[in-house]
């Protein structure tokens, strides 16, 4: 084993740590240290995978005491894919806002570095951890991250977004702080492994009602339907690049923990129904608001949380083909959606509010930014040959074998509206004019080496999607797998 | 390397090429572009027989290549379809801007349509289907007029169409486990009877969009006339085929071996009926050229499915017969079109008149072309309104025979309108600079003119590979025996050709044409058309005696009350009041925090007092 | 109605929350086969640390403490990063009146002592009551009180970035230690010693006293930060 | 040889039939008219002295190349409608092309020839013949639906398409179809008005209106050939409507009597109705003639 | 029914219910920012109180091991919640602060302390 699954959390915060002493000495290394930590990890999630699909999951246990004592952290196929997807992404936005504008100042930049770089690791943490109060702290330092970044920009109404953030994180986190008490005065242990053992004991109705406190708390970061509102303003009001690592890092690992509590956690078949429901809600609404909007960051907001929607229901079928697809959705949806951030925030680059007819005629302008965000656009509607297309096969497919018929034609109908949507922003691109003259911000070469990867890995994936469906297989697999992640966990021989 | 994939490799990439290679000259690009479509029509005539097949396994699906008669049948028309316009555009668009853009999703698109006819399971079929569409939607708005209203109109019904399709392709993947189309053949009557009539009815939608068939027809007439020319007579003659394809396949493979089948056969024949005679009153209206052939071309195409849905043999051999005449002649009519809109600049026939003389060639194709639409006997596109006509009446369909035949009788208004909307009339002043199209141009029409009038006289020439097509699912052999039944050919045993017929017109109208001019020509003068009787007013150069306005006005007065009740705008007024829907689901989002906090109060007391029975 | 649709919510949701915990029970045993004997007997016999929450804080669940020290420097750093303007004006803090002589003299002479409790508290984190946080916080509100007392009091900014910094670097490397010589993050290194000695418990000590600068640092900037804060 | 020299024969001899036949006609049609009008009107020979006036007439002008051909189109169409329709029953003359009198065939043919003309008129420029050709187009739409459910009916009745088959039936069953489906043959005949295009349906020559229409601008061999057609059509229309609804002929004067009777009926209609106006030459076939096509085919499909 | 009745039940986790509905409606329904992140804090409180009293043995002594009382295991009160509650208490401590932090920025941005004011992203 090349390195261990501790280091996801141990170096970043180290570096964290470390950062505010270089940087008094050397100023640049602010903007660099978090990038090769990022980068780190995305090698070291890459060498662990490599050791997971020849030796099994790893259990790595923290300060010598095995579970149910101490806190583990559990990489397994499927917790290490997402990981790996997440501290990707993490170094693409990094890469991408290497040369962030606001740069100049030392401290600010310093910050945003340092926030990233810890939103990255909550998130890697909150997927790796088996404790279920452990993912409460990192769920924290995820949102408090994400608080900060969001409110990065003085000048806009960034407070704002944050503010309504904080607030319904703040009573997230309450109502997940209740239901990790309910679970442990009944079952007495914090374990996730644990817990999922000694569920069947129970109570059924305090199991019924932990359950709803914690779809509560994480819905907020999930963004499902009620609890959403904070999303497209955050969206909006963040950095371009924090917009593509809230819908590819921070969602991503909500929804984990979400599928984490239903599938491993507890025993309810009806859980996954409750998937479906509020899954289609999300989808529904979001989808169908994103067809209203004038704001390009706010309809790729909509359009993020609606994609979530999609994969919840991805998850709700709940059979194995169910969470392939949903995994698969969750990668493209993390790299198409980063991709249309990254390009989408250039395409509206100086203008104060952001409207769609902004883009207007910048397919003139912005010659290569604009086919990437049109690759990504009719990715993300699912067209092939590009990769959304076989996420959203393999959901219909998952879903027809469970009959569930009804919930295909409504997913296909509102695929219809995201259609809509996309093409007009690729239509205004291309073929309208532009009206009044202002000055267009040409990407940075490092913006632009990371939108080509991600657009290079759209192409890809969408010619040879083989190249990721072996790892999906085997996330899918061992999510499936409860009574082998509550063996491997709590028989650790260490 | 097997040779279908080959070519759909030098399909794809030669369109990226092509695009690209506008940087080095012009000429390179028109060049490659040429040769990216003709060096695999070339391979395909000489490599492809119905043995080669190839599968790529993917985890998820295997895609599997090959070919069947029938796709032999469609890919001669969009392989031959797709050079000839290839040509024609590439004098069409000498000099026009985005030229690399137009050429890249042209091809893609011709290598879709290869793909599609070339596909033995669902997820090559859907894929490459999915790429004809949006390539051909990029193409529909190349000129970027009307973007956001025709194009995504266009897109809209596509996708319904392809959704439709992929909910069946996935509903077909749940009940057989596998994606091939002869897997489902092979299981289909094994299904329950809601899936028998449900697959079959979701894989029409999907290939009724593309058929423009009633009433998903509405993005039709905006998008063939907003098209650049030289891309509808692909989209119009090739295009749509494939919607043609796929209900043969349905209609032929599926609903015909169960008897509920019958229902949506008819149901689908019905509506094919009624398409065809609303849009050739629509035709009848329209004073812009590409749309009077746009709705016509939807009319047309109501003729082919109608003889595809009944389905008796002779029927089916009619709808294919149709199919391949549709893509001739009016393919030949859209490049007219297209040649006067380069010389003239405009498409509208209230406008333009008089060309007769200046574009004598442009006009002998728009002439053929408009017979062979007509269903006038001697040419092709008699033979199989002909066939049409007897195998409804042999199969008792009286009443789709009367909307039929007053669709064909209505359909000579427009044929006429459009004939004398540009060549005939008064010659006017402001036309008199026009010239002549390029040759390149005009070789594709004329070559198009020839095989109208060559295949009303030798149909054999093409209905020999339909007929292997037929006998690929199961239909009898007709070629040599089931001839006898249509009078039609009766009288010649069992070869069938129109041959005689065509002679003996010929050979009247030579006599007719020398009685007439014999020692008659050297005497008789041309005169101008201002130098007409008009009881003794004498007409000055700058009056403009052209009717054109208002062309049909009493005859659509007489039809006014069917045109009344357009389903375009009904369906719009649905869209519209769906997006107002959404504008309320929007005000959800109120933008204030306190509220999104209510909110998730309201969302945790739902879940809290329900939360039981559903979790259970 | 507004008001009536909240009222109503909390209502049934304070139903269902005193239905939850009263069917729990106050000061029962509720479960049989937890972890908490095996926290007790473990940090009694292994860790010879005789508070047992310290053992809990700082070793079985010392990950969460990692995280929890992590969530106050990013506090500390989002709030920098959220008031952040382009310069600060050291000394021109909006105090409404400037305090008494009574109280400047009495923050002075009290000063020193909070500092000395808040160390005490967290040197002796794992004996008795109190730990790093406990202490840390104390000696925040000594600066609290000389921040609110003395209008040109000030902090060195860099002296707090280098208490953060290195204690942070500390209680992290003492991880690292572990991992790299023991094999598991934050396995203690040091040996144990006796029940209620001073230098008992290994490592506990020595990261309660990075985690008590930590605390003590951060909280002292945010304060510092809040208060420079003007209109 | 001798085959071919006998159908060549045989086709000139049916034209010469159907020429002098169809300008007698004419002919009578005029005395008629002006006998009802209480004038003494022209000698019912007086066509063939108008046809024979504009034959030797020259054509001084012309408008290019499709005015030229239009009266050719018209003739072709007629004299191949002519050759394919089954003048006479079993009569080795009259055969000529007809391979069973496919009606299709017939309809379609017999609108090939107007719309030739029509080309031929629009390349004159006279504003009066485009107008007199869009007016005969809408009016052909009109007639067609009737005329077509009528043939509808019958030949889903007896399961052909053939005009020999249909008076081969009437043969065998000894009763003429005008008895075994009276609704067909009505609809028919009030087809024919239009089709014939006399009063009150000469909307497109409209001589008082349009100046002759699609005519107007043809003089000398044009105007002679498209009269020659016009009587060639009358001729072949009025075969038709024999042959389907009246067992057709089985020799020459059989056939002029049935023609003759059958020819009244238009012409009678006509002189007493004035002209209508287009839309309503349109509707009017909308009306009863759609109603009695309905009940024939009703009729044939159920009874 | 009992256990409605029981007096502790009440007064313990009666009171800590009782603090996070008061806070719930002082964040819910009060338009300063400021109340709403002091109702917010105070939801907080009750949270903590709660789960201090989940770990709670009646008659238990405090979970340490001073000299004496080492083998008095079975009537400590559990400290894992003791342990959890202190991680909260700093967490809520650092969201606060990052409140109050986003309270005095849209103060300086928007003049404005009432939330129903500060509503510019919407829709």
């Amino acid at each position: 084993m090349v390195g261990s699954p501790v280091l996801f959390v141990a170096i970043p915060l180290l570096a964290a740590f470390i950062i505010p002493l270089t940087g008094m000495i050397w100023k640049n290394s602010v903007r660099i240290i978090p990038g090769l930590v990022l980068a780190f990890m995305f090698a070291l999630s890459i060498s662990l995978m490599g050791y997971v699909s020849e030796h099994g999951t790893i259990v790595e246990v923290i300060a010598g005491w095995k579970p149910p004592i101490g806190i583990n952290l559990v990489f397994s196929p499927f917790t290490g894919f997402l990981t790996m997807l997440m501290t990707f992404l993490g170094f693409m936005v990094w890469l991408y806002s290497y040369k962030f504008k606001r740069n100049v100042d030392f401290e600010p930049s310093m910050k945003y570095f340092i926030l990233l770089m810890l939103l990255v690791t909550g998130s890697v943490g909150i997927v790796l951890t088996g404790d279920i109060f452990n993912m409460f702290v990192f769920i924290e330092i995820v949102s408090i991250s994400g608080y900060g970044l969001t409110s990065f920009y003085t000048r806009r109404d960034s407070a704002e977004a944050a503010f309504k953030f904080l607030f319904m994180g703040a009573i997230a986190s309450t109502f997940l702080l209740i239901a990790i008490m309910i679970i442990y005065s009944q079952l007495g242990t914090l374990n996730i492994a644990d817990i999922a053992e000694k569920m069947p004991l129970m109570d059924n109705k305090l199991k019924v009602l932990s359950l709803v406190f914690f779809i509560l708390a994480i819905g907020v970061e999930a963004e499902i339907f009620p609890l959403n509102g904070w999303a497209p303003d955050v969206y909006t009001q963040a950095p371009g690049p924090i917009g593509a690592a809230f819908a590819g890092i921070v969602v991503k690992a909500a929804i984990y923990a979400s599928v984490r509590l239903v599938y491993t956690m507890y025993d309810f078949g009806g859980a996954f129904d409750l998937f479906i429901i509020i899954g289609l809600i999300t989808f529904i609404v979001a989808e169908t608001t994103a067809l209203r909007q004038d704001r390009l960051k706010r309809m790729l907001a909509y359009s993020s949380i609606g994609q979530m929607g999609l994969v919840m229901i991805a998850f709700g079928i709940g059979t194995k083909e169910g969470v392939y697809a949903a995994l698969f959705l969750m990668f493209n949806h993390a790299i198409i959606k980063s991709l249309l951030f990254f390009s989408g925030s250039y395409l509206v680059f100086n203008k104060k509010n952001k409207y769609i007819k902004h883009v207007n005629g910048m397919g003139k302008y912005l010659p290569i930014t604009s086919v990437l965000f049109t690759i990504g656009s009719f990715a993300i509607i699912g067209l092939p040959p590009f990769s959304g297309f076989w996420s959203k096969l393999a959901v219909l497919t998952a879903a027809a074998d469970s009959k569930m018929v009804i919930l295909i034609a409504v997913i296909l109908i509102i695929s219809i509206l995201e259609a809509v949507y996309y093409l007009r922003v690729v239509n205004r691109i291309y073929f309208f004019d532009k009206k009044e003259k202002t000055e267009t911000q040409k990407p940075s070469i490092n913006a632009l080496i990371a939108m080509i990867c991600l657009g290079i890995i759209v192409l890809v994936i969408g010619f040879y999607p083989d190249l990721i469906s072996g790892y999906l297989d085997r996330a899918a697999t061992d999510l499936m797998d409860k009574g082998n992640y509550i063996k491997e966990v709590l028989t650790i021989n260490k | 390397m097997n040779i279908i994939i080959l070519i759909l490799i030098l399909f794809f990439l030669g369109a990226i090429i092509t695009a690209f290679s506008g940087k080095i000259s012009a000429l390179v690009q028109d060049i490659l572009f040429l040769i990216v479509l003709v060096v695999p029509a070339v391979l395909f005539f000489t490599g492809v027989d119905m043995n080669t097949e190839s599968i790529i396994t993917f985890s998820q699906a295997q895609l599997t290549f090959g070919m069947t008669p029938l796709s032999y049948y469609f890919s001669l028309i969009v392989m031959g379809l797709a050079v000839l316009a290839g040509f024609y555009t590439v004098g069409q668009m000498n000099g026009k801007k985005r030229k690399g853009y137009y050429y890249l999703n042209y091809i893609l698109s011709i290598g879709a349509m290869f793909g599609i006819l070339m596909s033995k399971d669902f997820i090559s079929f859907f894929i490459f289907w999915e790429i004809m569409t949006w390539a051909s939607y990029l193409i529909v708005i190349y000129n970027g007029k009307n973007v956001q209203k025709i194009g995504i109109k266009y897109f809209v019904m596509s996708a319904i169409g392809a959704y439709a399709m992929l909910m069946a392709i996935v509903l077909i993947h749940s009940i057989t486990g596998s994606f091939l189309i002869t897997d489902l053949i092979s299981e289909y009557t094994g299904m329950t009877q809601g899936m028998q009539l449900l697959i079959p009815a979701l894989l029409l939608i999907g290939f009724g969009v593309k058929a423009a068939l009633m009433p998903l027809h509405i993005w039709a007439p905006d998008a063939y006339s907003n098209a650049p020319m030289s891309y509808t007579a692909i989209f119009s003659g090739a295009l749509s085929k494939m919607g043609i394809y796929g209900m043969v396949i349905v209609f032929l493979s599926l609903l015909s071996k169960v008897p509920e089948g019958a229902l949506i056969r008819d149901i689908v024949a019905w509506l094919a009926a009624i398409t065809a005679a609303i849009s050739t009153l629509w035709a009848i209206k329209q004073d812009d050229a590409k749309r009077l052939l746009a709705y016509s071309s939807i009319g047309q195409l109501g003729y082919i499915i109608i003889g595809v849905a009944i389905g008796t043999p002779m029927s089916i051999i009619a709808g294919l017969f149709l199919a391949f005449m549709h893509g001739v002649f009016k393919s030949a009519l859209f490049m007219v079109v297209g040649a006067v809109e380069k010389q003239t600049g405009t498409t509208d026939l209230t406008e333009v008149t008089g060309l007769i003389r200046k574009m004598p060639w442009t006009f002998l194709a728009a002439l053929i072309s408009i017979i062979a639409l007509a269903g006038i006997p001697p040419l092709g596109g008699f033979v199989g309104k002909w066939m049409l006509y007897e195998s409804l009446i042999l199969s008792d369909h009286f009443m789709l025979v009367i909307l039929v035949f007053f669709s064909s009788t209505a359909a000579f208004l427009y044929c006429y309108k459009i004939l004398f909307g540009f060549f005939l009339g008064q010659e006017e002043k402001e036309w008199a600079h026009v010239k002549e199209a390029p040759a390149i141009m005009i070789v594709p029409m004329v070559i198009l003119s020839i095989s109208s009038i060559v295949l009303g006289t030798y149909p054999q020439l093409i209905l020999k590979p339909i007929n292997a097509a037929m006998m690929s699912f199961g239909l009898p052999d007709t070629y040599g025996n089931l001839w006898k039944e249509s009078i039609l050919f009766n009288k010649w045993g069992n070869q069938i050709a129109l041959a005689p017929i065509m002679y003996g017109i010929m050979l009247v109208f030579v006599i007719v044409t020398i009685f007439l001019f014999f020692r008659n020509r050297s005497r008789t003068r041309y005169v101008t058309t201002k130098d007409i009787s008009t009881s003794g007013e004498i007409i000055k150069e700058h009056e403009n005696l052209t009717f054109s306005r208002g062309f049909f006005q009493p005859f659509l007065r007489a039809v006014e009350p069917v045109m009344k009740r357009q389903i375009d705008k009904y369906m719009l007024s649905f869209a519209k009041g769906v997006e107002d829907l959404f504008e309320f689901t929007r005000r959800i989002y109120n933008g204030n925090g306190q509220t999104y906090a209510i909110y998730a109060m309201i969302f945790l007391i739902i879940l809290l007092m329900f939360g039981k029975n559903l979790l259970g | 109605m507004k008001i009536a649709i909240i009222l109503i919510s909390l209502g049934i949701l304070g139903f269902y929350l005193m239905d939850i915990f009263f069917g729990i029970g106050f000061g029962v045993q509720h479960f049989s086969n937890g972890v908490k004997d095996l926290y007790l007997s473990n940090s009694k016999d292994i860790l010879k640390v005789s508070n047992v929450v310290t053992s809990i804080v700082v070793n079985f669940r010392g990950f969460d403490t990692l995280g929890e020290v992590t969530v106050l420097f990013l506090a500390s750093t989002a709030l920098g990063g959220i008031l952040y303007k382009k310069r600060h004006h050291v000394g021109e803090r909006s105090v409404l009146f400037p305090a008494s002589r009574i109280v400047m003299s009495g923050a002075k002479l009290l000063f020193p002592s909070i500092v000395l409790l808040g160390a005490y508290v967290f040197i002796h984190g794992h004996l008795s009551p109190g730990g790093g946080f406990q202490g840390g916080t104390i000696i925040a509100t000594g600066f609290l009180l000389m921040l609110l007392t003395y209008r040109n009091y000030s902090v060195s900014h860099n002296r707090l970035v280098y208490f953060e910094s290195l204690a942070g670097i500390l209680f992290i490397s003492i991880g690292l230690v572990g991992y790299f010589s023991k094999g598991s993050f934050l396995e203690n290194v040091l040996p144990v010693g006796n029940m209620n000695d001073l230098f008992s418990g290994g490592v506990i000590g020595i990261i309660y006293i990075a985690v008590g600068f930590k605390v003590a640092a951060e909280l002292t900037g945010i304060i510092y930060t809040v208060l420079h804060e003007k209109d | 040889m001798e085959g071919i020299l006998m159908s060549i024969l045989g086709a000139i001899a049916t034209f010469l039939l159907a020429f002098v036949v169809g300008m007698t006609y004419g002919g009578i049609r005029r005395k008629v008219i002006a006998r009802v009008q209480n004038r003494y009107g022209p000698p019912i020979y007086q066509n063939f002295i108008d046809a024979f006036k504009l034959f030797s007439k020259t054509t001084a002008v012309h408008h290019g190349a499709m005015h030229l051909l239009g009266p050719a189109f018209l003739m072709v169409s007629a004299v191949v409608a002519l050759m394919i329709i089954p003048v006479l029953r079993d009569n080795i003359w009259f055969t000529n092309l007809n391979f069973k009198g496919d009606l299709i065939f017939l309809i379609y043919i017999m609108t090939f020839g107007p719309l030739g003309m029509a080309l031929g008129a629009g390349q004159t420029g006279n504003p009066n013949s485009a107008i007199g050709v869009t007016r005969g187009l809408s009016q052909m739409v009109g007639f067609e639906i009737p005329w077509v459910m009528a043939l509808v009916a019958l030949m889903i009745k007896y399961n052909t398409t053939s005009v020999v088959d249909l008076m081969n039936v009437q043969n065998e069953v000894g009763q003429w179809l005008i008895f075994q489906n009276p609704f067909a043959f009505v609809a028919a005949i009030l087809a024919s008005l239009g089709m014939f295009r006399y009063a009150p349906f000469n909307i497109v020559g409209a001589p008082t209106e349009l100046a002759s229409g699609p005519a107007s601008e043809n003089g000398g061999k044009f105007l002679f050939t498209m009269m020659s057609a016009g009587s060639v059509f009358a001729f072949v229309k009025l075969t038709l409507l024999v042959d389907v609804f009246f067992g057709g002929a089985s020799n020459l004067i059989e056939l002029v009597i049935k023609t003759f009777l059958l020819y009244m009926i238009p012409v009678m209609y006509g002189v007493v109705n004035p002209r209508y106006r287009t839309e309503q030459a349109v509707t009017y076939f909308w009306g009863w003639p759609l109603l009695f096509g309905f009940l024939a085919i009703i009729y044939s499909v159920y009874f | 029914m009992e256990k409605y009745l029981d007096i502790l039940n009440v007064a313990i986790y009666g009171s800590a219910v009782l603090l996070m509905l008061i806070g719930l409606y002082g964040a819910l329904t009060k338009k300063s920012l400021i109340k709403i992140v002091l109702g917010l804090s105070i939801l907080d409180s009750g949270v903590h109180l709660l789960m201090i009293a989940i770990g709670y043995l009646k008659d238990g002594t405090a979970p340490i091991f001073s000299a004496g009382n080492e083998e008095k295991m079975s009537v400590m009160v559990d400290p894992i919640p003791q342990a959890l509650v202190l991680t909260a208490i700093v967490i809520g401590f650092g969201v606060t602060a990052v409140a109050i932090s986003l309270v005095i920025r849209l103060y300086r941005h928007h003049n404005t302390l009432r939330i129903d004011e500060i509503k510019k992203l919407k829709w």
